[in-house]
């Protein structure tokens, strides 16, 4: 299979979404999880075969335009589209529970978040990463606004604006590179960005640390993001959670790694890091709408992530990405099960988590949280421990006290909830949960627990994806054309 | 005087000068302004000022267009296609967003009767 | 007048700083050389012989940044579907009102519309040999629908029509782009015979008319559906108020 | 020549520019843009982008005013002040 | 429900049949991790304990009706804590010691007076103390390059002296906190007296005791006695580093004495006596010889022993009578008089009388003390066990003698035979403990040699040598059973001529006619007028929870801080991004 797949075939079904829709929603819905699963079997298929993998579009790279898979893309190819596949039997239940909604543009706008997501990851060429990246931007617009209420419109346009803002930073970054270099291919850039004036590459790193970082929820330049959160449904923010926030990162420290910004600029994005890390594990503290709660818990994961991710040292980029996956299903889970709830009291207050009555729902929310905490036998723990121990490797005592410290912080507002939910005294109402949702929703926490008590399945992964992340030899000599 | 201005090196200062006048003017514009409308008025200001600075500078005297015509029958001495081909799908993509943004914002007034971002204030806790 | 109101004092900080940003990145900008290396668009001028298109943007968005355009395509199509959610709203109250209308708009019009439409169509089918294309020609196709519109508000398009254009010529976009896998094993390869003629004739170009042509569909009938919703939007509100 | 013409437009461009961001009505400011737009495209005309200047022409200039006008006559006219 | 899990409970027994070595696994987690079990005499001892403790509370448990989930959770409660004290690396420690922690939680959580703020204080004193392992964990790996305690151990001496004791306070204060040493004891007593009452027993007696394994783990095992000895110097025949301890120790257990008496609620007052009870082992556990090992390991399997009798006990009679306070309670020798035997011999172990374990316990603690020379501890211990005697009497004369303070109470019945069972069990161990002392010596003996201490000697069963001589448990208990026994015909035969017929209100009350409302026990205020002495009433009006309540108050107000900045309005975040840009800019490129 060609990697161009995994862009065509979802802008096929998009395109086709009108005769789907004629066709009843049944066909709609079986199309999106056979899409979706197409995707994630075709990714199942490229964990067997050598990598990188390459697919090019017209001509062959430098000139032209590729799809290169490595260790890094593939890992995150996995997890979006298991993501995906999961929203898409979730979704079957959300429409079937709330009638009478668009539900065919909704398919055209996930797939397409989806589809952009992934050729964000998979694009060679910054240009037609860019293409990719207004294209998932779109859709999220859409997505998120897709309530068409007050809140929801708020947050489209809050985060069109945001969109807008960090594309402008990009589009120009990328000029300059064409200015200076001659080339948009990203392989030729890695290699040429280091003969290039040093304040112009000052001033490209700094345009592409403001887009990417606005759009990844960075400290001083994520005011917007639990707006967002808070505006749209909670499968949605599943997605931004799990997928699209996970997307930019991606490409954060993909273009880091590769234009060798990694020496000079580790210490600041490790500081900022630690800075969003800090500041939303205090400000969930204060939160009383659930999905802005969670918002927070994910900029501060990110936050870590940023940490862990800068600091070129293998063993800590490996526990990051564990944790990375881990937080990923986890926040999905949790995202989930809290649109189920959502959906039955019509209110996104955390007292809602108090006033469910089932024990399945309990459980895996338990679950997720415990995860996101990092307490074993969970994934959370192994992809936790990862990064201290690579912090400790490096002897940053002071990362690992800093982590540490802040995590009883997010302890705090996650045992709140936790213990709400144990809580006897508070009536409780039953909640529908809908076949679906238990097969959805139980993958997800076994998922959880086997990663936790059997990591080896997926350390191959993440070990993978560090090496190709550091060292991408093997990326530039097939973005450039010459392994070919 | 008149052969100083047809210079390459000139036209390249005039344009980065003018270009990032009008890039800066925008950045105000997105600063201080409120409206939605304006707000987007303000980043295709931005944008414009991009498109020029980028085209304008892989122009140079003496360049023509990229385009073959019965007096021109090879492809030399001509500008770089790339960037025009570039800043082609930028333009379309920056009426995509901002058409939808259009449309949000619409949609919005007719719910709230507001179209000043500032005011934008539900979303919080 | 009260000079805190016309200009607050947060204004003139942020345009002192944006002129302080200006005076930095001219400065930048100037001392710096550009074309340190050969650009890759040297090398597609060259390679656009082979590819035998007259027009070299044309050859550039459509093949050799081939699968920009099929993002930019796909770009358009989700901004379409965006407006559509955002504006189609089908549980609006008020009744439709038949507007008067003005016949000789209507007729004038309908007059120019057919000029337009041809004018919109020539610059996509010559999309490879002048200046103009897919995007440009389907915009001016849509153009002249908004000119309709403003003549006419009870005018309105057939939406299956519109949408079948649209995902024929989308998918048949993709199919070209998948053709070109199975026979050349490269996506977007360029499978049909060219260069045929001549540089400058209208059949030349392999699937770079092709494509363009399908675009052309494409975002004719994406940008009227566009136009169709903001100018109905309007209708609405005033039949509303009323 | 070109070089002052250019300049000249340049000029022309800021202007209208800055008219259209310090402008009160939102109409006017929108119209103003348009003139962004049509000097843009005249400078396109000049450096050899005939495509781009079309484009800008068509849609920059043509359709995005277009939207933006039909989208402002359900919106306020005037920008609010508190 | 009951007995499926209390076979469960049993199934551990067959993989420590033996004293040690009977059990070595070891399980790849990841490339990097292993997970290793390790069966040494410290470990099995622990391992013992905790069996047999969740054992004796199963059979207590089949008086409740108690949901599957509840089982399960004590289950795993019981693996967790297994997986700590058996196992070979930090990981699997670590690990454990989480899942010990969260089953806990759950479990708590299920008690009917448990309210958020109390679980809050449970459990993030508990991640706390986790998180302060790990941070421990992450930099003796960073130097060893390995989990494993040997590795580890191995590389000790060559770490820095910062990093050095930077570990020992990071794993003290681990350790300290479950054991709940003053100052890091705020969780405690809301825990102990708000959990399900049988759970409270297994809190106490077992998992405090995990702290005392822990501390035993690093000051024994991973640093060594002689280790810290060359660290800190030595102090006439002990350590500077265990003067600290003991020190800290004798004010845990003199401070939290005082509080116990002044408790009201009877879990309460078990609580604070838990914590003073662990401030005399973490006292002795530094000494760094052999008497203060023993001794403290004495007093731990008595101490378990005990406060197991005692919760037990107190969990029946709640379960009975529905009254959890002192001022309600009363009277009940004649209507639960088995308890109250059982009472009696749980507080004259806890009071470290002669002639059960308790005496033995403390008498191995005196002789440690006695034997380094720390003539000043020695005084702190022997006044703090002096005043224990205060809330022992407290314990049995509230619940069991004076008046009975309601007409309920008149009626209650013997309780449960699933209660008395444990209760009848662990008497029998308190006793057996006393006399045979030279049995224990014998378990303890490989322990000492695995921390490279002398070992001490014994003479039969029944006699443990010490520095002041040798003790002879079983000629002690034997003379005191003998006395004992005679005592009881006497008052027997003078009882069997006194009537008893006594009512509630047959009292005179200075004239006056008490009224039902009129409180007539002795129990109600019993240990108020410590306030008067001017020493305790500054103990007593001390407190660590203004300065956690301020702590959280202050996190509260940053975190008001911080959403603050969150209030979000779009235009002023697109400033501020521009703002950033604009700030790096200027200060990157210029």
């Amino acid at each position: 299979m060609s990697l161009g797949y995994y862009f065509l075939l979802p802008v096929i079904f998009s395109f086709l979404t009108p005769y789907f829709k004629k066709l009843g929603s049944f066909t709609l819905r079986g199309s999106t999880i056979l899409l979706m699963l197409i995707l994630f079997l075709q990714t199942l298929a490229y964990t067997g075969v050598t990598l990188p993998q390459i697919s090019e579009f017209s001509l062959k790279p430098p000139l032209g335009i590729a799809f290169i898979l490595d260790g890094y893309s593939l890992l995150f190819l996995l997890i979006f589209t298991f993501s995906a596949l999961i929203v898409s039997f979730y979704m079957v239940w959300f429409f079937k529970a709330n009638k009478g909604r668009d539900e065919a543009r909704f398919y055209v706008f996930f797939n397409m978040l989806i589809a952009g997501s992934i050729g964000m990851i998979l694009s060679c060429d910054i240009f037609n990463l860019y293409i990719f990246f207004e294209i998932t931007g779109i859709c999220s617009y859409a997505l998120s606004a897709y309530n068409k209420d007050k809140l929801g419109l708020e947050s489209g346009i809050k985060y069109l604006i945001i969109g807008l803002i960090a594309s402008i930073f990009i589009v120009f970054a990328i000029m300059l590179i064409y200015l200076q270099i001659g080339t948009v291919n990203l392989g030729l850039i890695a290699q040429r960005f280091g003969q290039i004036d040093p304040k112009i590459s000052v001033l490209i790193v700094l345009m592409l640390f403001i887009g990417f970082g606005t759009k990844a929820e960075l400290f001083p330049m994520n005011f917007w993001a639990p707006d967002i959160y808070q505006g749209s449904m909670a499968s949605v923010n599943g997605l931004f959670s799990s997928v699209v926030a996970k997307a930019y990162l991606f490409v954060f420290f993909h273009l880091f790694y590769l234009f060798g910004l990694n020496s000079k600029y580790m210490l600041f994005v490790m500081v900022i890091g630690a800075i969003t890390f800090l500041v939303s594990e205090f400000t969930a503290l204060n939160q009383t709408n659930i999905k802005r709660l969670f918002a927070y818990s994910t900029l501060g994961q990110l936050g870590i992530l940023f940490m862990a991710l800068s600091t070129n040292s293998s063993a800590t980029v490996s526990g990051a990405l564990f944790h990375l996956t881990s937080h990923s299903i986890s926040k999905l889970l949790i995202f989930l099960a809290l649109g189920i709830l959502i959906h039955k009291f019509k209110s996104a207050k955390i007292d809602i988590l108090g006033n469910f009555k089932s024990g399945f729902l309990t459980i895996v929310l338990a679950i997720g949280f415990l995860s996101i905490l990092g307490i074993p036998p969970f994934s959370g723990f192994v992809g936790k421990i990862l990064i201290l121990k690579g912090f400790a490797l490096t002897q940053n005592y002071a990362a690992i006290a800093f982590i540490l410290l802040v995590s009883i912080v997010e302890a705090v507002y996650f045992f709140r909830l936790t213990a709400m939910m144990l809580d006897k005294k508070r009536t409780k109402i039953s909640v529908p949960i809908g076949f679906a949702n238990y097969v959805v929703l139980s993958v997800l926490a076994v998922l959880i627990v086997l990663f936790g008590v059997y990591p080896s399945l997926l350390t191959h992964y993440t070990d993978l994806a560090t090496n190709a992340l550091l060292h991408p030899t093997n990326y530039l000599n097939y973005a450039l054309g010459v392994g070919l | 005087m008149l052969e100083f201005f047809n210079s390459t090196q000139t036209i390249h200062t005039i344009i980065i000068i003018g270009s990032m006048c009008l890039f800066f003017i925008g950045f105000y514009g997105i600063a201080t302004q409120k409206n939605l409308v304006k707000v987007l008025v303000s980043f295709d200001i931005m944008e414009s000022a991009l498109f020029l600075f980028f085209i304008g500078l892989h122009y140079q005297v003496g360049l023509v267009a990229p385009i073959v015509d019965s007096n021109l029958k090879t492809f030399t001495n001509m500008v770089d296609p790339v960037p025009q081909a570039m800043i082609l799908t930028t333009i379309v993509i920056g009426l995509a967003v901002l058409a939808l943004g259009l449309s949000f914002g619409i949609e919005y007034y007719k719910l709230t009767g507001r179209n000043d971002i500032s005011k934008m204030n539900e979303l919080r806790d | 007048m009260n000079l805190k109101k016309v200009l607050p004092l947060k204004h003139i900080l942020l345009s002192i700083l944006s002129s302080a940003l200006l005076l930095s990145v001219l400065g930048l900008l100037m001392q710096v050389k550009t074309n340190l290396y050969k650009n890759v668009g040297d090398i597609f001028l060259n390679l656009n012989m082979q590819t035998a298109t007259a027009n070299a943007v044309t050859s550039v968005v459509t093949f050799f940044r081939g699968i920009d355009t099929v993002g930019e395509v796909t770009v358009l199509f989700l901004a379409t579907s965006g407006i559509a959610l955002m504006l189609s709203d089908t549980q609006r109250t008020c009744e439709k009102v038949v507007k008067q209308e003005s016949f000789i708009l209507n007729v004038g019009s309908r007059l120019l519309l057919s000029v337009i439409v041809l004018f919109g169509v020539y610059i996509i089918i010559h999309g490879h040999l002048s200046p103009g294309g897919g995007f440009q020609g389907g915009v001016v196709i849509a153009t002249a629908f908004l000119l309709l519109f403003l003549a006419n508000p009870n005018m309105s398009l057939s939406h299956s029509i519109l949408t079948l254009g649209e995902s024929l010529s989308g998918v048949a976009y993709v199919l070209v782009a998948l053709i070109g896998l199975f026979k050349m094993n490269i996506l977007l390869g360029n499978f049909l015979p060219h260069p045929i003629g001549e540089i400058g004739e209208l059949v030349s170009g392999g699937i770079i008319p092709v494509i363009y042509i399908l675009v052309g569909i494409k975002v004719g009938s994406e940008m009227s559906v566009i136009v169709e919703y903001f100018s109905k939007e309007d209708y609405y509100k005033e039949v509303c108020d009323a | 020549m070109i070089g002052l013409l250019i300049l000249f437009t340049f000029l022309a461009i800021i202007t209208v520019a800055l008219g259209a961001i310090l402008s009160k009505d939102i109409t006017q400011s929108v119209m103003l843009f348009m003139g962004v737009g049509l000097g843009s495209v005249v400078l396109f005309f000049i450096f050899q982008a005939p495509d781009v200047a079309l484009t800008e022409a068509v849609i920059g200039t043509g359709l995005s005013t277009a939207v933006f006008l039909l989208g402002i006559m359900h919106t306020s006219q005037e920008e609010m002040e508190s | 429900m009951n007995s499926i899990f209390l076979l469960l409970n049993l199934l551990p027994i067959l993989f420590l049949y033996q004293f040690e070595g009977a059990l070595h696994v070891s399980l790849p987690l990841t490339n990097e991790f292993t997970l290793s079990l390790i069966q040494t005499p410290l470990g099995s001892f622990f391992a013992y304990l905790s069996l047999i403790s969740f054992l004796l509370v199963t059979i207590a448990q089949k008086s409740k009706k108690l949901s599957f989930s509840y089982y399960a959770l004590q289950f795993l409660l019981s693996l967790a804590m297994l997986a700590i004290v058996l196992a070979g690396d930090f990981i699997t420690f670590f690990i454990g010691w989480e899942i010990m922690t969260w089953s806990s939680y759950f479990i708590i959580s299920k008690s009917n007076n448990m309210n958020i703020k109390s679980l809050q204080k449970y459990i993030l004193f508990s991640l706390a103390s986790a998180f302060s392992l790990i941070a421990g964990i992450v930099i003796a790996y960073s130097f060893a390059n390995s989990f494993d305690f040997v590795a580890i151990s191995n590389s000790f001496e060559s770490m820095p002296f910062n990093i050095k004791v930077a570990l020992i306070v990071l794993f003290s204060l681990s350790f300290f906190t479950k054991a709940g040493v003053i100052g890091l004891h705020y969780w405690v007593v809301d825990t102990y007296s708000k959990a399900p009452d049988l759970f409270s027993s297994i809190l106490s007696a077992v998992m405090s005791k995990m702290g005392i394994y822990g501390l035993f783990l690093i000051y024994g095992n991973i640093i060594g006695y002689h280790e810290l000895k060359i660290m800190f110097g030595t102090m006439l025949n002990g350590t500077d580093f265990g003067y600290v301890l003991a020190w800290i120790g004798v004010a845990t257990s003199i401070i939290a004495t005082f509080k116990a008496i002044t408790q009201d609620e009877v879990k309460k007052l078990l609580a604070y006596s838990s914590i003073a009870q662990l401030g005399y082992i973490v006292a002795v556990i530094g000494f760094g010889t052999s008497y203060g090992v023993a001794g403290a390991m004495y007093h731990t399997l008595i101490h378990t022993i005990i406060k197991l009798l005692l919760f037990i006990n107190v969990a029946a009679i709640v379960a009975q009578t529905g009254k959890n306070k002192f001022s309600e309670l009363g009277g009940l020798i004649y209507r639960t008089p088995v308890s109250f035997v059982m009472l009696l011999i749980g507080i004259i172990g806890l009071a470290g009388m002669p002639p059960l374990g308790g005496f033995a316990s403390k008498f191995m603690m005196y002789n440690a003390a006695i034997d380094t020379k720390f003539a000043l501890i020695l005084i702190g211990m022997l006044f703090s066990g002096a005043a224990s005697f205060l809330y022992c009497y407290k314990l049995v004369y509230g619940i069991y003698l004076g008046h009975p303070t309601s007409k309920s109470l008149e009626s209650t019945k013997e309780v449960s035979i699933h209660y008395l069972i444990p209760q009848i069990i662990l008497a029998l161990l308190l006793v057996l403990t006393g006399a045979f002392p030279g049995a224990f010596i014998k378990v303890i003996n490989p322990i000492l040699k695995e921390f490279s201490l002398s070992t001490i000697g014994y003479d039969g069963l029944g006699v443990m040598q010490s520095a002041v001589g040798n003790f002879n448990g079983f000629f002690i208990i034997s003379a005191f059973v003998v006395i004992f026994l005679l005592i009881l015909l006497l008052i027997w035969r003078i009882k069997s001529k006194a009537k008893n017929n006594l009512n509630r209100f047959d009292i005179s009350y200075c004239g006056e006619v008490p009224t039902a409302d009129t409180s007539l026990h002795y129990g109600y205020g019993f240990g108020t007028e410590l306030y008067r002495i001017k020493f305790v009433n500054a103990i007593l009006k001390r407190s660590s929870s203004h300065f956690y309540e301020s702590l959280a108050t202050q996190t509260k107000k940053t975190s008001e801080l911080f959403s603050r900045m969150y209030y979000g309005n779009i235009h002023n975040t697109m400033i501020i991004i521009l703002l950033f840009f604009s700030a790096l800019f200027f200060l990157g490129v210029n």
